[in-house]
């Protein structure tokens, strides 16, 4: 009798990684252009606000990193559903895989992307910034060039968050019936009471919204374990 | 030592009860042929025992642990079908990488070898082979990764004729070099049935045979002579098949309920011949019956 | 509820609508192999990464913004302006605020003043004073423009002028049309979040109307006509 | 040239394969091709050769260390006994002949051939053959 083979969970998930976000990046260049349509081409004005004072109206076009952070977390969401629809599992069936271990290497490829995403949502901030300077040279203010920390970790707190319920609502729909509906459910009730509270939830500090946003975060993740360990393969 | 074990397995989906209540053990180093009609249940065994679904009810150990996501199960074990599927951005030779920094065992050389012979080019993406091309890959995939169990859904579907007795060549070379567990349905018995150790015949989700080949085919004889020669003795035994033609009877029988020698035969001017595993299997597993020119009586 | 929809269902599906294109799009395109698609995004943020070198070092924002604190100091002084002017004390005025100076010729001991506003009222306040070095049939107007903050910048400069002039042995002063001024803010913040916040404070704007002071000098032997009751007597 | 058989034999379906292994070997040893106490092929050898299972050519092997026409030597494989040709030989003498002459027998019966005209046959034949 040949000798068994004998890996480790850790070894799996490691090598799954390192090819999976190889071969996922497209989805990464193809945040590229969605940064560039909605941040540089899209929003040519910025956020105005306008303010009239006598016979001297001012008017100030805002250019903040909303549209960079909103572009993005959507990208990471629809991403992340992307990871789990059949194309991808089935790709994972052809070396040594299971449902866990494709689940947590997603989860980490997720992570990564996340991170790289703030980095070219950053990198595209300081290029519509420079296409505002060639633009318009007189009327420019840089308020402040370096972006905080606490802003950074608000970023990619939120992308991870929105890859996390992507990855966890594309798990579920996988998942055995007596566990897809009430996670469902659930996450819907947890985005309405989200959407309800929301204003009451930006007036905390940044880093208050990070730490809440990167637990639930890990929530969704350890969820989407769960779900991954007991569902079945479909190649249907 | 059994590699697989399987008790009292069921397997339903939705209504449909794709296994019922099979129970069956295979030995490691064993290259095993599974058989059986379309929706017989051969593609839901082997998926229990990839660890793809779980069984309704019933265990199934593989290498001694239930095989449903088991890390250590993938490790040792290689499904090999026509929906195996690789990144669109992998050619032929990234994806020989890619395996090799999977599968322990990898045969890097040997897969050039292999591809090369069939003609395969490497920078080509696996999406864009024919579907005779996509079955080669895969069994070579399937092959030099040489895990203890290897399971071959249909490996050469849509290849060459000529191609495939190449390849029959190839998996019991490969078998002989490193022997392992080895599973292949095929609709063609006929041309894999020389490689094969075992036969598991498989029939509206159960197991109805599971026996080294010359047994199986042994199981079941087919006798001709005159019909009234031959009246009694199939009134004896059980009958699988049976035609008349002017005077003369031709039937396949139960070998294990025929009780007469080969002499007594033949001086009664009856005839016996050996049927192909094949026959066999179609004899196996016919409904009481079901004969095609029944329908056109 | 529709606003929300809007906000967050429009992106997304819009997000979602060209992220499909694309990856439909690059799965025609067969160049794009993982190795170019890692070189691009590290040439784009190598790109990025060149864009903030170049504002850092090439960009020097000739607006300056005010800090928080900045402002608040600001403000404390403005409460003080409001105040010498409710004293009529003209004390204030420094030469640091004198913006332009008119000299005007008139005839006799009166001086009829006519202010054309605009319908946005006046954006500016006017106060006579009497001075004693001036020769009579001579008016000095004197136009000061205290900070204008808005929102940190300093607007003072935007502000338009009043047009002054002489015609008919009569002052007139006129204010211009509205004018709007534009600027570009670079905020490397969220918006979202700091509107929200800042709601509940009260934003750094200030009350503009008492930021812009005419003088009128005349010598004493003069009256001043001011039939619209908006020039007052300063010392 | 041990190698060369392979391409000349052809397995047919019907018949048990490891019987047929098992004739084909007793055939070589007939022709010489195998001497006594010469090795003979492993399983896999012979699996190899013949595009079979081992264990199916174990099987054909195992028949002829029953019928003692091969002994084992542990450890080296498989040797073909002193006297296999000649037990070979005997035994087709008077299994396969005497099989065959049953055939002939009743054959000539439904063709309604006399005893007489039979042997003839027979002679003649032998006469033709020499």
């Amino acid at each position: 009798m040949q000798s068994l083979t004998n890996i480790s969970l850790k070894t799996i998930v490691k090598k799954q990684v390192k090819w999976k976000a190889k071969l996922y990046i497209s989805a990464l260049s193809s945040l590229v252009i969605l940064q560039i349509i909605f941040g540089i081409l899209l929003s040519s004005s910025g956020s105005t606000s306008g303010y009239g004072r006598g016979n001297l109206s001012v008017q100030f076009s805002i250019y903040s990193l909303d549209m960079f952070l909103i572009v993005s977390a959507f990208w990471a969401f629809i991403v992340a559903i992307l990871f789990t629809t059949k194309a991808y599992r089935i790709d994972d069936l052809s070396v040594i895989s299971s449902r866990t271990s494709s689940a947590i290497a997603n989860i980490f490829v997720m992570i990564i992307y996340s991170f790289i995403a703030v980095v070219i949502m950053i990198s595209t901030f300081y290029l519509k910034v420079l296409e505002i300077l060639l633009v318009e040279k007189q009327s420019f203010i840089i308020e402040n060039l370096f972006i905080s920390p606490s802003i950074l970790l608000l970023c990619f707190s939120s992308i991870c968050l929105f890859g996390a319920i992507g990855l966890l609502l594309g798990t579920s729909f996988k998942g055995p019936t007596l566990i897809k509906v009430p996670i469902i459910v659930l996450l819907l009730i947890f985005i309405s009471l989200v959407s309800i509270n929301l204003n009451s939830l930006m007036m905390l500090p940044d880093l208050i919204i990070s730490v809440i946003y990167l637990f639930v975060s890990v929530l969704c993740f350890c969820l989407t374990i769960w779900i991954a360990d007991k569902s079945e393969v479909s190649r249907k | 030592m059994n590699i697989i074990q399987c008790e009292d397995l069921s397997k339903s989906f939705g209504r449909r009860n794709a296994l019922q209540h099979v129970t069956c053990a295979i030995d490691a180093e064993k290259i095993i042929g599974i058989i059986g009609r379309n929706g017989a249940g051969k593609s839901t065994i082997l998926n229990i025992i990839a660890g793809y679904i779980k069984p309704t009810s019933g265990s199934c150990k593989v290498f001694n642990e239930n095989p449903f996501n088991n890390i250590q199960t993938a490790a040792n074990m290689i499904f090999i079908d026509d929906r195996l599927s690789f990144s669109d951005y992998l050619s032929l030779e990234d994806i020989l990488k890619f395996g090799a920094d999977f599968y322990p065992n990898w045969q890097s050389e040997l897969a050039y070898r292999m591809l090369d012979y069939a003609g395969l080019d490497l920078t080509a993406k696996h999406q864009q082979l024919s579907k005779g091309q996509l079955a080669t890959f895969n069994l070579v995939y399937g092959l030099v990764s040489r895990c203890a169990l290897t399971i071959l859904d249909e490996p050469m579907n849509g290849m060459d004729e000529a191609i495939r007795t190449d390849f029959y060549r190839a998996i019991l070379k490969e078998y002989l070099a490193f022997p392992r567990t080895i599973l292949i349905t095929s609709h063609h018995l006929q041309e894999m049935e020389s490689i094969l150790e075992e036969i598991l015949l498989i029939d509206k989700g159960s197991i109805i045979a599971h026996a080294p080949l010359d047994e199986f085919k042994e199981q079941l004889i087919s006798l001709s002579g005159p019909s009234d020669a031959l009246a009694d003795l199939l009134s004896e035994t059980e009958v699988y098949a049976q035609t008349i033609v002017a005077g003369m009877t031709s039937a396949i029988v139960d070998t294990s309920k025929l009780f007469v020698s080969e002499d007594l035969l033949r001086s009664k001017g009856i005839t016996l011949s050996h049927l192909t595993a094949s026959e066999v299997c179609k004899y196996l597993t016919s409904k009481e019956g079901s004969d095609i020119d029944a329908i056109f009586d | 509820m529709k606003a929300t929809f809007f906000l967050f269902f429009m992106p997304l599906l819009l997000v979602a609508a060209i992220f499909l294109l694309l990856s439909k799009l690059s799965k025609k395109i067969k160049i794009w192999t993982p190795k170019r698609i890692m070189i691009g995004i590290t040439g784009y943020l190598v790109l990025g990464l060149t864009a903030f070198l170049y504002i850092s070092f090439f960009a020097e924002s000739k607006i300056q913004v005010l800090s928080p604190f900045e402002m608040k100091q600001l403000e404390k002084k403005l409460e003080q302006i409001q105040k010498y002017d409710l004293e009529n004390d003209s004390s204030y005025l420094t030469e640091d605020y004198k913006k332009k100076t008119w000299e005007l010729k008139y005839e006799g001991d009166t001086l009829p003043v006519i202010v054309n506003g605009d319908d946005s009222g006046s954006n500016y306040i006017i106060r006579m004073r009497y001075k004693d070095n001036i020769d009579s049939g001579k008016a000095i107007v004197t136009y000061y423009q205290l900070p204008v903050i808005l929102d940190g910048i300093d607007l003072s400069d935007k502000v338009p002028l009043p047009n002054v002039y002489m015609a008919h042995n009569e002052l007139f002063i006129e204010s211009l049309s509205e004018q709007q001024v534009n600027y570009d803010r670079i905020k490397p913040t969220l918006s979202i979040l700091d509107f929200n916040r800042e709601v509940e404070q009260e934003p750094y704007a200030m009350d503009y109307s008492y930021s812009n002071v005419l003088i009128i000098d005349i010598p004493r032997s003069t009256v001043l006509e001011d039939s619209q009751g908006l020039v007052q007597y300063i010392r | 040239m041990k190698g060369g058989f392979s391409m000349h034999v052809h397995l047919d379906s019907t018949t048990p394969i490891y019987i047929q292994i098992a004739e084909w070997l007793q055939h070589e040893i007939i022709a010489d091709r195998l001497q006594a106490d010469e090795k003979v092929y492993s399983q896999y050898q012979l699996a190899e050769l013949f595009n079979i299972n081992p264990a199916t050519a174990g099987k054909g092997l195992t028949i002829l260390l029953d019928e003692q026409l091969l002994y084992k030597k542990r450890g080296l494989g498989m040797f073909v006994a002193t006297d296999a040709k000649e037990r070979i030989l005997t035994k087709r003498r008077n299994e396969i002949l005497t099989k065959m002459a049953q055939e002939l027998v009743l054959e000539a019966k439904r063709l309604l051939v006399s005893d007489e005209e039979l042997l003839v046959l027979i002679r003649k034949t032998q006469e033709g053959l020499k």
